[in-house]
């Protein structure tokens, strides 16, 4: 109660609570939600720094390379030269972990980076103008979706060859349909709103009325999808990685170095603790955002 | 109001539906005719579901009919598409929806909103196009900080206003206003109300009035038509049918309204 | 109901054309011959001509698809090139061990995201709401078959006698052996399934027909079990039919952490030796199992909600639809 | 009308009801209302003036974040806003009888209307399941529902609106209660079934002995129905008084100015408004005459003091300085 | 384990007794054969084998893979046996007998054999056995074995017993090849359930889950394998099964890197044995800048193959300095050796004019062993500022692309040896050979391997592959890299575990002690 009539007090001043005529809308604006949503925000944030700040150290200090290999120094386990242990060739983990995420995050970028594309393309088409196009987008979106991802994965991975460009187009294909997806309903729930009819008749382009008035009302849901489909894409990659598909053995992904050290486990667990520790911490903060930025497009899909 | 007779819009013999197979044909309108002369305001009533927004939807072009004609000053138009509907007509037909939080962007100010007719139009210079809409935030009673604000930012009744600026921004000869007042309280209805009124006197432009309030369609309109399960039942001169209702159904309604005598 | 199911059924079976397509595209493009993965470096040329010849390898693209599906429908699947068995009988015999893998998380996630899911829900943002979903959230975070690997990790030095899934399918008592795949597979997907049971009672919850239940006088469980909780089971439902596939792709995976012999590992196999009948078996299995039962869960979601029974719901679908797509389909997708 | 003595003189009092949100804006912020045994009583205001949060208070259902700051609610003379949630249960549903406003939203959509008209009897009665189903028909035809073995099978959404809202009011009285809320039951209606609706609780209120507040921003059936109305302003009553008092001498500015604002026949094509437009939700507590700045006749006093209930006639009070004699 | 594997003998042996009489006496004391005196065979008991490829097709000629191979090696026996120093034994022939062009082979063939189906081992078996291996049938198109497509005819004599094979031209190893399974005439179902004459019987193959076989009781030697019961498990992953091999779930576990037996080392023994794999890095020998032979021996100089060794085998493996491998026996040129000189081979580089010479190692990544050896050339090449990219393909790629294809930098592969026959590794080198993928080209290499095909005389031939080996040697064919060892965990109850020169898991001396 306290706290209420100082918040009051403050507002009073400006003679005006909100300017929301409908007070419906005016509670769920100010509602808890979104203080829920910044907590997972910030959250998630600090989440991501972590590997961030990681890699920034890697940058500036870096005690062994990356690569060269010391077999006298083999499976050792964690101490105050290899903090998170050696590996199979006498690599240090801590540092490859460090210098294992501009590779991670850019697979996922662009894997996203098509899936987003085209799903905004496809989803675009077929949600403003239904029809065949969507009919025929939805079929395949339903043949791709009906095949589990990571066996789509193996074939596309199969058919193009393992390396990065590779992974990217062929995990990237594999995320279409769903950025497909949530981009249609959200098309087609907006435009089936009045304003789409009153734009068609003031004479707006199909173009104008889908980029210019479509997709700012649904870019907060697509951020949400992104910040998903972000930590998704990193999972899928390990997966990949798992099964021998994923990039090239001399590329450090923390994927990668999760399959590596799949051989070792039982010598080292160290070595599979330290990529693994990471994707976690990497998806996990991704979740956190996009949990985030869910709530809020609810809260504005209110207003 | 001029003296002007002719017929802005003549509609024949009109045919809806909405149902996609031919074995479960279900018209939503049959066979309607109805004839609005110039310069009037004629007002549309009807219970729920008789077909009112259908007929608005038709005439506007959002869809096609089965079969009949629509003239609009002369034209045929039921098969223009919209954008044919916008090279043929430079004064053409706008539309003002009921619930009019949901006929504007929610994440565009109401300016940009308002200039936007003007801006596909491009037959002004960007300037004037500000120009020419903050005239015509004033025209509708709002002072200029409404201008950069957010739809949720207004009040359904100062967001009516708007709507109703944004339609008549491009001068249209016809207005269609679908229940633009039902869903706003009494005092702020009336405010609306009153705007029409002041606008029609301002702007030149005919206008079909749909409602299921008796009492508005009264207050507002010259012209009645009365539209009953997917056909205009009656039409006449507001006072006329009001006071002699002609048909059963009219009777009815009118009688329940308590309006009348 | 007959012209729905008839749409429905043309509906499935355009979309397992596609997928047959799909495939038979990727290994016209796949490189590698099946007959050199069979016969290996040692073997002549004239040794793998001769039996390329004899698989029909060579011949165009239109005539084997001809070919294989005069098969299907005769319910021939064909001869895998690998096994030198036909595909029918391998995928009898791995496809047990899948499904009843696939069932038992199935089982599992049920069992464990409904008490969760309605415990969270009991009040939005609360210690046990937050702590139940950042447990899930974490098990959704971590790669599959790294939870296995901790998974094995843990219950090897907690000695709960839980051994992995390795042996005769019939010496070892089911579900004590399959356990820890099963338990793999499902807490990743829990996550997912809490939190659409959740959300979907959060979202009844603050539909006015709750309280206006209250109006007449209900009590606070009987609104929660009659009307909150059978009211939230659409979306659940139905994210659960779409899990189903995920499992799959997790068993996949985990099949091979575990050393089970269920028709992921055969995949993996089929695929790596380029034995295309056999990948065209298990795929078409996989998918039309996938599909019947995502028509399934359609048709249970219409007993469930009489309104997706008419057809003017169009809003109401589109709105699901996104939801969908936003938790479960993007999660769902490669894991 | 006749009064059982034994019973209270109010069947509901309401005394001074504020009503908060989890961010402490006023939805309420002091209404009190009585309402005898038998009588109709109306509730009018514009939208957002606080009539519907007013009658969830009073049924103990207010939405999450939403309580009770102040105030007490007599029902019977029982204190009700601090009873524990089996106690209300015995009361909703079987001596206070809801109509809500939206009745699509007010029904389960998965479960037939037969089977959630029966779940008020099988909360509040011991019946068997054959008398209980006779009582349910019986109520539906009481509503003017025909057809009843069939519709009680359908779901809510094949009905139409005017149904929903009839099923909504055998769900209210089926149990007889004492006081029924019909809160805005014809505003989604149809003019037709609107007249239907007001008579069916006319007759309700005669047959079955209830009490009724029937709240409402529509004056036309308001004069119909109601013996005395209160006029909600920004959730603080301005005025009250019997409906005749209230509709032909309105005294109240904003009441005033209220019915001005409806079409009539007489207005045909003027103006129909002095009335300013309201410029800002201001849900602070009331310090002054929250009319003030629309009200074509206010003074200095108005800016600074929030007015008391004034006696101008009998039973005719209003809230305003001009009848502070 | 062990027990329960016990009993599931009991069961399968109660299903099979009616159609197989008296198969399997069972000893009543068989459950407290518990080792009183070490090291004595005991008749009985049964094993679990993990094996850690997914078997192909059963039929003998028709499988493919090693891993099927070494199972179902059990099954079978051919005209002769390959023993454990390299040696052969005359097995289902009682003797055999060749000319001195080594174009004509006579075998006397064994009597009272018997096939696992009852029937008796006839002349006909073996030259329908020969005739279909080669291809003679009139409905195959090519040799199931490629090395027999050099046969001519097959022709028996029922009088003496004897069969007699014509080559189309001399070869000198074609006896090794003659370990070839003998199986009966016009049976079809090899591949499913396979027959023949060995010490074991098939009993049940359940796919990517075990293979099952049983004691032979008439099996035509002096004893019948000592094992009734074992069953091949298949665990795609040694790694994975790690768990298992902890429990003592296996007795036998082939295949494991001998950093694994640090961890089970209290339950199992560890039995080393060469492998016949010679692991080489390919270079593609008509491709920049491997067609410089400065380069390809500057490379050679570069590489620390011991190094090599400890990193990828835990120094379970062999130095190699030629294309062959020393379980060749003496066909192995012990005497070559290549010295490691990073710095000469920087220097030789920049003479020659390269710099900054970027390669690629394209790897068949199944093979965890290829791409780790690939990943440490890598590394080893950093020093003499040569830059190597590691391209992983799938094993199906590598050989369309990489092997048939030859359309690649480099390679690291095993060159395995089917057959204790020296002439098919150096095949790869043979510049006619289809499996040339490094195409190399040299005349006088060439010549020299003609002239050992058709050489009868042992002592010859040996110098004339030691020879071939010293042209690979001098020419920097390739880079030569190790012969793997392997190490095979055998529970401690056991004992007899015998090597081959082949990849073969011979059940036949296995027993408990
Ligand atoms: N769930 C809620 N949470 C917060 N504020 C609410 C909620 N419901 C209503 N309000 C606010 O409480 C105030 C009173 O609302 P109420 O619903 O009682 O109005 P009303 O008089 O019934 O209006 P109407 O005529 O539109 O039904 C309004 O300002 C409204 O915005
Ligand atoms: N998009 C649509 N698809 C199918 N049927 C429709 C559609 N829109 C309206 N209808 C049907 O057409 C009939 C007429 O609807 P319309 O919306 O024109 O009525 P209305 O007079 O505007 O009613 P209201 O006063 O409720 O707005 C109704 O029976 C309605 O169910
Ligand atoms: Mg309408
Ligand atoms: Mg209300």
């Amino acid at each position: 109660m306290m706290k209420f009539k100082r918040k009051f007090k403050h507002k009073d001043k400006n003679n005006q609570i909100s300017f929301i005529p409908d007070a419906q809308r005016a509670y769920y604006r100010t509602s808890s939600i979104n203080k829920v949503a910044k907590l997972q925000f910030r959250i998630g944030f600090m989440l991501l720094l972590i590997p961030l700040i990681l890699f920034l150290i890697n940058l500036l200090y870096r005690p062994y390379d990356t690569t060269s290999m010391n077999m006298s120094e083999r499976f050792t386990a964690p101490n105050f030269s290899h903090w998170f242990g050696t590996d199979n060739y006498g690599r240090d983990i801590f540092t490859r972990v460090m210098s294992g995420l501009p590779l991670t995050i850019f697979i996922s970028i662009g894997i996203n980076l098509i899936g987003c594309l085209s799903g905004l393309l496809i989803g675009a088409l077929s949600g403003y103008y239904g029809g065949v196009v969507d009919y025929w987008g939805n079929r395949i979106g339903d043949a791709l979706l009906s095949i589990p991802a990571i066996l789509m994965g193996m074939l596309f991975v199969a058919t193009f060859g393992e390396g990065i460009w590779q992974v990217i187009v062929a995990l990237g294909i594999m995320f279409i349909p769903s950025y497909m997806r949530v981009i249609r309903s959200g098309f087609l729930e907006y435009s089936q709103r009045n304003f789409v009819k009153r734009l068609q008749l003031i004479g707006a382009s199909s173009g104008r009325i889908i980029w210019r008035h479509l997709f700012p009302q649904i870019r907060t849901r697509l951020m949400s999808a992104i910040a998903l489909g972000f930590a998704n894409a990193i999972l899928a990659e390990s997966s990949l990685s798992f099964l021998g598909l994923g990039v090239p053995m001399s590329q450090i992904t923390w994927g990668r170095m999760l399959k590596d050290a799949q051989g070792f486990l039982f010598q080292a667990p160290w070595s599979a603790i330290a990529p693994g520790l990471m994707i976690v911490i990497l998806v996990l903060g991704s979740f956190f955002i996009s949990n985030g930025l869910k709530q809020f497009s609810q809260q504005r899909n209110m207003t | 109001m001029t003296g002007e007779l002719q017929n802005i819009l003549e509609i024949n013999n009109i045919y809806a539906s909405y149902s996609t197979s031919l074995r479960k044909l279900e018209f939503v309108l049959e066979d309607l005719s109805l004839v609005m002369k110039s310069g009037e305001c004629l007002g549309m009533i009807g219970e729920s579901g008789s077909g009112k927004t259908t007929l608005a939807n038709l005439i506007t072009g959002f869809i096609k009919p089965i079969s009949g004609k629509i003239h609009f000053r002369g034209q045929e138009i039921q098969n223009l598409s919209l954008r044919q509907r916008i090279k043929q007509f430079n004064r053409g037909i706008q539309m003002v929806f009921q619930d009019p939080y949901d006929s504007f962007n929610p994440k565009m100010t109401i300016g940009k909103q308002l200039m936007e007719p003007l801006e596909i139009r491009k037959f002004l210079s960007n300037s004037e196009i500000e120009a020419k809409a903050r005239y015509t935030l004033e025209q509708v009673g709002l002072s200029a900080d409404y201008f950069s604000r957010y739809p949720h930012q207004l009040s359904g009744g100062q967001l009516q206003r708007v709507a109703l600026g944004c339609a008549l921004i491009v001068e249209p000869c016809l207005l269609i206003a679908d229940e633009p007042v039902s869903s706003l309280d009494v005092s702020v209805q009336a405010q609306v109300l009153d705007l029409i009124i002041d606008l029609r006197k301002k702007f030149d432009f005919s206008c079909l009035f749909i409602s299921h309030d008796l009492a508005v369609v009264y207050h507002l309109c010259d012209t009645v038509a009365v539209l009953n399960q997917g056909s205009i039942v009656e039409q006449g001169n507001v006072e006329e049918v009001f006071q002699n209702p002609q048909n059963v159904y009219t009777r009815q309604l009118i009688s329940d309204s308590g309006y009348g005598d | 109901m007959t012209r729905y199911l008839l749409k429905k059924a043309g509906q499935m079976l355009i979309t397992l054309l596609l997928i047959v397509l799909i495939v038979f595209i990727m290994f016209e493009l796949i490189p590698g011959s099946p007959a050199r993965i069979m016969l290996g470096m040692n073997a002549s040329q004239e040794q793998v001509a001769a039996l390329e010849s004899e698989l029909g390898i060579h011949e165009p693209l239109p005539l084997k698809i001809n070919k294989y599906f005069v098969g299907l429908l005769q319910g021939d699947l064909g001869h895998s090139i690998h096994f030198d068995k036909s595909v029918g009988e391998l995928i009898n015999e791995a496809a047990p061990v899948t499904f009843s893998l696939a069932m038992y998380a199935f089982v599992l996630i049920i069992v464990l995201s409904v008490p969760l899911a309605l415990l969270a829900a009991r009040k939005q943002g609360s210690f046990l709401d937050n702590s139940i979903r950042f447990v899930t959230e974490t098990t959704l975070a971590i790669p599959p078959f790294f939870m296995a690997i901790i998974l094995m990790l843990i219950f090897r030095t907690t000695q709960l006698g839980l051994s992995s899934g390795r042996g005769n399918l019939e010496s070892l008592g089911f579900l004590r052996k399959f356990f820890m795949p099963a338990l793999a597979i499902a807490l990743s997907r829990v996550a997912m399934a809490l939190e659409f049971l959740r959300d979907a009672i959060i979202e009844q919850k603050k539909l006015f027909y709750t309280r206006a239940a209250v109006g007449k006088g209900a009590t606070k469980s009987r609104i929660l079990f009659f009307h909150i909780f059978r009211n939230s089971l659409v979306p659940y439902v139905t994210a659960l039919g779409l899990i189903l596939a995920e499992v799959f792709g997790g068993s996949i995976i985990i099949e091979q952490v575990f050393l089970l012999p269920g028709l992921g590992r055969l995949l993996v196999t089929a695929v790596e030796a380029r034995d295309f009948p056999l990948t065209q078996g298990i795929i078409i299995l996989i998918a039309t199992v996938v599909i019947i039962v995502n028509f399934l869960v359609d048709f249970i979601n219409q007993f469930i909600d009489p309104r997706l029974r008419s057809s003017d719901m169009k809003s109401t679908k589109s709105n699901f639809w996104l939801k969908l797509s936003y938790k479960l389909k993007f999660r769902g997708d490669v894991e | 009308m006749q009064q059982d003595l034994t019973k209270a003189e109010y069947i509901l009092k309401v005394e001074h009801l504020k009503v908060v949100s989890a961010q402490g804006a006023e939805l309420v912020r002091d209404v009190s209302l009585k309402i005898k045994p038998g009588e109709i009583v109306g509730l009018v205001g514009e939208s957002g003036s606080g009539k519907s949060i007013s009658t969830m208070a009073i049924a103990g259902i207010l939405p999450e974040g939403i309580s009770i700051a102040q105030g007490k609610i007599f029902f019977n003379d029982r204190d009700i806003t601090r009873i524990s949630a089996q106690e209300r249960c015995k009361i909703n549903g079987n001596k206070i009888g809801i109509i809500y406003q939206d009745a699509s939203q007010s029904l389960n959509p998965l479960i037939r209307i037969g089977r959630q008209i029966d779940e008020v009897l099988k909360i509040h009665t011991d019946l068997s399941p054959q008398e209980r189903r006779d009582r349910v028909y019986g109520t539906m035809r009481a509503v003017n529902l025909s057809n009843v073995e069939k519709l009680a099978q359908r779901y809510p959404h094949e009905l139409s609106g005017g149904q929903r809202q009839r099923v909504l009011i055998a769900m209210a009285i089926i149990n007889n209660p004492e006081l029924l809320i019909a809160d805005e039951p014809t505003t989604a209606l149809d003019v037709s079934v609107k007249s239907q609706i007001i008579e069916l609780i006319k007759l309700i209120n005669f047959s079955r002995k209830a009490s009724v507040l029937y709240i409402s921003h529509d004056f036309s059936t308001v004069k119909k129905l109601c013996d005395r109305v209160y006029v909600l302003y920004q959730g603080i009553p301005v005025e009250v008084g019997a409906t005749e008092q209230i509709i032909k001498r309105p005294q109240h500015m904003y009441t005033k100015l209220l019915l001005e604002s409806i079409p009539s026949p007489e207005k045909r094509g003027q103006k129909l408004l002095t009335m300013k437009a309201r410029t800002r939700d201001y849900r602070g507590p009331a310090v002054n005459c929250l009319f003030a700045e629309r009200c074509p006749k206010v003074f200095e006093r108005c800016r600074q003091e929030l007015p008391d209930m004034f006696k101008i006639d009998k039973g005719h009070q209003a809230a305003c300085f001009l009848f502070d004699k | 384990g062990k027990k329960d594997a016990e009993k599931d003998t009991e069961k399968d042996t109660d299903d099979t007794e009616q159609t197989d009489q008296g198969v399997i006496e069972d000893d009543p004391d068989e459950d407290d054969k518990v080792i009183e005196e070490p090291g004595d065979p005991q008749q009985g008991g049964s094993v679990i084998v993990g094996i850690t490829q997914e078997l192909d097709s059963l039929d003998p000629y028709l499988a493919a893979a090693a891993g099927t191979k070494e199972v179902i090696y059990n099954f079978f026996d051919g005209l002769v046996k390959l023993m454990p120093d390299g040696t052969f034994e005359p097995a289902l022939a009682e003797s055999f007998d060749f000319s001195d062009d080594a174009t004509e082979f006579t075998f006397k063939i064994r009597t009272g054999v018997k096939f696992h189906n009852g029937d008796d081992l006839t002349l006909d078996d073996v030259v329908y056995s020969l005739e279909r291996a080669a291809g003679m049938l009139p409905d195959s198109e090519a040799a199931l074995i490629p090395q027999l497509a050099i046969i001519e005819s097959v022709s028996a004599d029922t009088e003496a017993g004897t069969v007699t094979v014509k080559l189309k031209e001399s070869d000198a190893d074609f006896i090794t090849y003659m370990t070839l399974a003998i199986i009966p005439q016009d049976y079809t179902e090899q591949a499913q359930k396979p027959i023949g004459t060995g010490p074991f019987i098939f009993t049940e193959y359940k796919t990517q889950t075990h293979l099952k076989m049983k004691r032979n009781p008439d099996y035509w030697r002096d004893r019948t394998a000592y094992l009734d019961e074992v069953t091949f498990m298949i665990v795609p992953d040694a790694d994975a099964a790690i768990m298992d091999l902890q429990e003592g779930n296996f007795d036998i576990f082939p295949y494991l890197t001998i950093d694994k037996a640090e961890l089970l080392k209290d339950k199992y023994d560890f039995i080393a044995a060469d492998s016949n794999m010679v692991q080489i890095w390919g270079l593609n020998n008509q491709r920049a800048p491997f067609d410089d032979p400065v380069v390809r021996k500057a490379i050679n100089m570069a590489i620390d193959k011991q190094m090599l060794i400890d990193a990828v085998t835990f120094g379970e493996g062999r130095v190699l300095e030629s294309g062959m491998a020393p379980p060749m026996q003496d066909y192995y040129n012990a005497d070559l050796t290549s010295p490691y000189n990073p710095e000469e081979a920087k220097s030789m580089l920049e003479e020659a004019g390269y710099q900054d010479l970027k390669i690629e190692i394209t790897v068949p990544g199944d093979y965890v062993i290829h791409v780790q050896t690939a990943e440490v050339l890598a590394e080893q090449l950093k020093q003499i500022g040569v830059t190597a990219e590691v391209k992983t393909v799938d094993w199906g790629t590598w050989l369309s692309d990489v092997y048939m294809g030859r359309n690649y930098d480099s390679t690291v592969i095993a060159l395995t040896f089917d057959y204790v026959a020296p002439a098919t590794v150096l095949r790869h080198y043979y510049s006619k050979s289809d499996n040339n993928f490094i195409n190399f080209v040299s005349t006088e290499f060439d010549e020299l391997y003609e002239a050992a095909l058709s050489e009868t005389d042992h002592a010859k031939r040996v110098e004339l592959y030691h020879q071939m080996q010293k042209i690979l040697q001098d020419d920097a064919a390739s880079v030569f890299l190790q012969n793997p060892g392997t190490q095979t965990a055998v529970i401690k109850t056991l004992g007899g575990y015998t090597t081959y020169p082949q990849y073969v898991q011979d059940m036949y001396t296995v027993y408990f002690k």
